[in-house]
């Protein structure tokens, strides 16, 4: 470990959104945690071909998504944003592509910021390219270079934030998820994630440091989300993606460790874990992201948050406009809401955030592990363990220990079917072996996932 | 009879090899048709349990150990069918087109492909027109299945269909696209035979052009 | 006037969300301003043809749009919910269509209700068609009848609340929208507007009688909502939209003179006017209506809402799914965040209808129009008329005066270019006769709107 | 002389239409050329308006006023247009398509029209294949401008150019689509010459196509 994260930062009183220990403040003095919750809208690209010939609708796209979304967003007064762009595999692809997207739309947010005030921050995130099938390496080689260019150049063509949704791990977790494998899921997340995102963040961090940017952070999207979806459909037990969203915290929080200062990226809603070790600002997604995927927690992922996003929307026509423009007014009013019991002080912020919070967390166990109160408690409880590994196993049994009370005392609802889940759960994490070489021999020779390959990591 | 076969049925339902692989033994040893043994009871047990997965009544879990087991069992039954002629129910390449990444749902379509009785053959992710043109000419499928989660893949699905069709195989085989932005529109536009929303309707619809 | 309303019924303390003093309560329990605000889910076609040969197609859409509409609702517990069928024209003009429409959408809603215990109701809304260049007479002829055996035929094929959006007084009304003609627009809205919706919602209340449904109201989308259009876009002042907004109370109060009982249509923000007044229950539309069209009142309206309304999206496949399925989800937690509320307590309540109102009055007069305390004081002042007339002239000016004032104290964001825009108004209006007859002759003869033929009216 | 056109186009921009009509006439007296009072004045003038109308600095009845007037004062110097043999800028047919009825949008698209020095004739709502085609015949604009507001009757505008193109008349007129739920694509898709988002950017295009 880099930094290292011992303790809980906040009491439940201190812990709410738009505010943060550790605020991330840029040059241009948009502040992110440093009192308002803000927006940060993130679009992609609608049904069309991404190629050279095509390569210039694409950028018109891309501008006039940011454009008529600023307008949108000096209408209605917001106080300042933050953008995600999110490339597609093509644009990661090519550095030169996606870097030349990052300055069109940069360009036009310090237009906006010139002519009407509005201060904004691009979040830039690559894609994890090192899934590729030819990846022939986790920390070197064609594709980690690809991915760190684009940060560098990315990074002087405008970004303010680098973020990643990084996939070390992975490989050995889809097959968990899919066969509801803790064990498996505890060695994606705990050993072979922690191990790569030690190498891949503390490279992004120099990065950054190098170019003046920020080293914002990850998610474990790849992981929880993924199981998150799953569940939503009745494909797996709500429970074990419960599960999964709390062993992701040990992962995600590796990045700052390394030097990462936030803020968090949307779609890890293990950020609220993040925020409450670390102290820094979070991003979150929830009812307002519904344009990108349905989920359980649509107001309770809003109770500490900083930045409020939308994950994702295609550039459509919506009658009301076009679909980014949409969601920036969306978010708008949700952050105006938030800020305006800020306003009015504490106590209704507290109010506000509990209203949030109780609204969602009996209907779900996801919903459930991001309590506020429950963040706390299960924080404190992570961070017994000594290294990655333990860390990650404690998270898993405090989080089946934490919804199990919750079931008996009927503060979370849990379908007849899922309850045997928790003790099988429980006793898969507790029959893995004390020492993680053991336990990663273990799982090397067990493998059965066609996609892992221990040389990529070294192992 | 019966009763055996009830037997394999519920053995395939519960993924349990072991008892499935011995209780066609015993099937086979009592003369019962491999024909039988396959559709009435390894096959049967899958249906059944591809039902309850529809009614949410069971995990994925569940049915993917289930369709491990109904591949074994199969297999070993395969030089006996080969022997009397009794084919599978139909033949599938699947895959995710170019440039995407993603295999999730594709994995659920090929499950519930198998589930349902046919030879899938999974090409993975990122799959290039000229290695689905491949997959065809040596496997021959009945059915080929594509797969694309990303708004900037979709068009990729056309491209798989044209080349397809300038391959002059286009004929041979019937074309089913899925994915999460895909829909049946896009799918009459590129000229695919068949969209479906979800993998248990993906295999309904799959058999149903075999049948 | 059939009934009269003299009185406001609220004081700011019990004018609140999902509870008004005249619940609806259908057959199967459903309840509407009983206690609880619930989603009220609109949608329409995407971009496709609509005749015979698609027809089949046509029902296809609506059928998947309720159903996974409602599949969606009953994985997020939602205790209830009313759908609209707002018809297009061409299930207008041949009501055939329109019915069909809506007994296929009632059917599939029938069925969540047996499965899976989701009550819900469905709006039925018509075009008016009354508005077709061919149509000889308001109140007679082709196109009344059409419009009438729609709400008779649909009743049966199991609409339960009928609605309309009204159009007596557009033909003179468009031009004063675009001319910012005040005089013209009180013409409108209190003579032309008033004189029809007292024949029309006579009408419609009777079928509703024979029916056994609900007789539900109306809306001045088609005065007040293209006003704010155009303002939105900075096409008019807002002042202006925001005057029209409070002009259109009187005249959409007459449908409830007539015997309408509520809910209020969604589109209609006048409606929390027709709250205070009437004490039925309203449907209302902000943030999360987006979707259809941008506004300034994305929060505030939802202060004393009990239906809460998505107006209009599409059925485009958004990466989250179908974009009626995603706004389902996002009305959902809205409703939600608001029924906590009302779990806690009457002072969260209190607060939450407090922080929504703050939250956007300050920024646009049309907000501040919207303000539960504006509201009952402008109410007040509206019911001192002794008729439509009067009472439509008296809106204008009170609406005027307190824009005036809260301008000058700060509590209201008007800019500069329109801060002459009120006195510009007032002398308007105050130069109009007393006497509506006298009114009525000036304004025929002075007719410069090519649509408008007094004899339609019987004038 | 620019003096006296300067006050032209003052008056046009405050929709002074008395005055406007005894400054074109003192020009006339004064031996300006009319062209030059026509567009160094009177269209001058509308296009400053324009321009502060997009800067939004003034609403639209302030533009709807000089409208009216510009088209009374030309209206006025018509008969010596036409005897020099000075042409509008253009000429443009405009309408919302059969089942629709929403007007306002067109009507500002009119506006800007008539405002960027074309003469415009409006066939107003609910406005049939046939009608447009016999309008074109009829007047044989530049520009033929089809406003849709709703998803149902988008389709429609591609029914209008359909039966241009089998009138034979396709070659003869630009035509412009747009209304709320239109994009560049559906424009593109159905064989438009053009599609804007708004109606100063309508007018402005239509003054390229006829320059
Ligand atoms: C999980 C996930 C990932 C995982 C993938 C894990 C894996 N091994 O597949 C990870 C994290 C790696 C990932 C990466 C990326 N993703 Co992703 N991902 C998702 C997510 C959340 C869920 C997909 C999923 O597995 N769903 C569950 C399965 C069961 O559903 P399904 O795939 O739809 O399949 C069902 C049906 O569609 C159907 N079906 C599927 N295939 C077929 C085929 C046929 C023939 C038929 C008939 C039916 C059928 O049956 C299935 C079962 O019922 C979606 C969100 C969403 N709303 O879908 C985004 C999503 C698809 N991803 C998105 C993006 C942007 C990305 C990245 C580019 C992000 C980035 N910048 O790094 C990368 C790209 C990777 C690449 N090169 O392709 C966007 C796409 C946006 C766009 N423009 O299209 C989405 C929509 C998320 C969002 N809302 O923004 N992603
Ligand atoms: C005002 C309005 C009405 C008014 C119309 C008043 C009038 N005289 O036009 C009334 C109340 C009558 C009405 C009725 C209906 N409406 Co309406 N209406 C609207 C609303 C709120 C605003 C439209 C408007 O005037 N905007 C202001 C103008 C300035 O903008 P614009 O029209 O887009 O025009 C600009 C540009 O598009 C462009 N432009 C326009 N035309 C052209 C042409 C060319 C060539 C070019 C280059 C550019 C161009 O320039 C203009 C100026 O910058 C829209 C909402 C919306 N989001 O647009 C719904 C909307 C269009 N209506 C809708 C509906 C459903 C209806 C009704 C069917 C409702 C009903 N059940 O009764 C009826 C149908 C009437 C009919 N037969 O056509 C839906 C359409 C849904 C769908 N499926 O498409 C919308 C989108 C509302 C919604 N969100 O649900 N409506
Ligand atoms: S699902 Fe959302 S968050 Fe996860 S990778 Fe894709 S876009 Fe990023
Ligand atoms: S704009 Fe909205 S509300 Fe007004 S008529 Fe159209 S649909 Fe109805
Ligand atoms: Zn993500
Ligand atoms: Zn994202
Ligand atoms: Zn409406």
């Amino acid at each position: 470990m880099g930094k290292e994260f011992n303790k809980v930062l906040y009491d439940l009183d201190s812990f709410v959104y738009g505010k943060s220990l550790y605020p991330v403040k840029l040059k241009n003095g948009l502040e992110i945690g440093g009192g308002l919750i803000l927006p940060e809208l993130n679009f992609t690209l609608p049904n069309m071909l991404f190629n050279e010939s095509t390569f210039p609708k694409v950028i018109e796209q891309y501008r006039s998504i940011i454009d008529e979304a600023c307008k949108r967003a000096v209408e209605l007064s917001v106080p300042g944003f933050v953008a995600e762009v999110e490339l597609l595999p093509d644009a990661t692809y090519r550095p030169e592509w996606g870097i030349e997207i990052t300055k069109v739309v940069r360009e036009v947010m310090y237009e906006y910021e010139q002519k009407h005030q509005l201060k904004s921050g691009l979040r830039l995130t690559p894609v994890d390219i090192r899934e590729d099938l030819n990846s022939e390496h986790m920390w070197h080689g064609e594709f980690w270079d690809k991915i760190m260019r684009i940060f560098e150049e990315g990074a002087k063509a405008g970004a303010d934030f680098l973020s990643i949704e990084s996939i070390g791990g992975k490989d050995v977790h889809d097959e968990a998820i899919m066969y509801c494998n803790i064990k498996q899921s505890i060695f994606g997340l705990g050993v072979l994630g922690c191990m790569d995102m030690k190498r891949l963040w503390g490279s992004i961090t120099e990065i950054a440091e190098k170019t003046g940017t920020v080293s914002a952070g990850d998610t474990a999207c790849g992981f929880a989300n993924t199981a998150m979806v799953l569940a939503d459909r009745g494909y797996i037990p709500k429970v074990f993606a419960a599960v999964i969203r709390v062993l992701a915290v040990v992962r995600s929080l590796v990045a700052y460790e390394e030097g990462a200062v936030g803020p968090h990226k949307d779609c890890g809603y293990e950020g609220v874990y993040i925020k409450a070790i670390t102290g820094t600002p979070i991003s979150m997604e929830g009812k307002t992201s519904a344009c990108a995927h349905l989920s359980p927690v649509g107001n309770i992922a809003a109770a500490v948050a900083d930045l409020w996003s939308n994950e994702s929307v295609q550039n459509l026509k919506l009658l009301g406009g076009m679909a980014p423009t949409v969601y920036m007014e969306q978010l708008a009013y949700d952050c105006r809401l938030m800020n305006t019991a800020t306003k009015k002080g504490h106590s209704a912020v507290l109010l506000l955030r509990d209203l949030l919070t109780d609204s969602d967390s009996y209907y779900d166990p996801q919903a459930y592990v991001l309590r506020p109160d429950v963040v706390l408690k299960l924080s404190a409880e992570i961070l017994k363990g000594k290294d990655h590994f333990e860390r990650t196993k404690l998270a898993g049994l405090a989080a089946i220990r934490v919804l199990r009370e919750a079931y008996e005392n009927k503060e979370v609802l849990i379908s007849e079917r899922e309850v045997p889940w928790l003790d099988m759960l429980q006793n898969e994490i507790e029959s893995i072996p004390a020492d993680v070489n053991v336990f990663t021999q273990e799982m090397i020779e067990g493998n059965t996932s066609a996609k892992f390959e221990p040389k990529k990591y070294d192992l | 009879m019966q009763e055996l076969l009830n037997k394999i049925a519920i053995g395939i339902e519960k993924g349990n090899k072991k008892a499935v692989l011995e209780d066609v033994q015993a099937a086979l040893d009592a003369n019962i048709k491999v024909e039988s043994i396959m559709n009435d009871g390894l096959i049967k047990g899958m249906e059944e349990l591809g039902a309850k997965w529809k009614r949410n009544e069971v995990f994925v879990p569940e049915v993917l150990i289930a369709a491990r087991t109904l591949t074994a069992a199969l297999e070993a039954i395969k030089p006996i069918l080969a022997q009397q002629g009794v084919k599978p129910k139909g033949k599938a390449v699947i895959g995710t087109v170019k440039g995407d990444l993603h295999d999730i749902g594709k994995n659920l379509v090929k499950m519930m492909m198998v589930g349902a009785g046919f030879e899938v053959v999974d090409l993975g992710v990122d799959v290039s027109e000229a290695k689905f043109i491949e997959a065809l000419e040596e496997n021959q499928p009945d059915i080929l299945l594509l797969s694309a989660l990303l708004t900037t893949t979709m068009p990729q699905q056309k491209a798989v269909i044209d080349a397809i069709t300038a391959a002059q195989l286009r004929d041979k085989v019937k074309i089913m696209v899925g994915g999460a932005p895909v829909t049946q529109e896009f799918a009459d536009e590129i000229g695919a035979d068949a969209y479906t929303q979800d993998a248990a309707s993906a295999a309904e619809r799959a058999v149903k052009f075999v049948s």
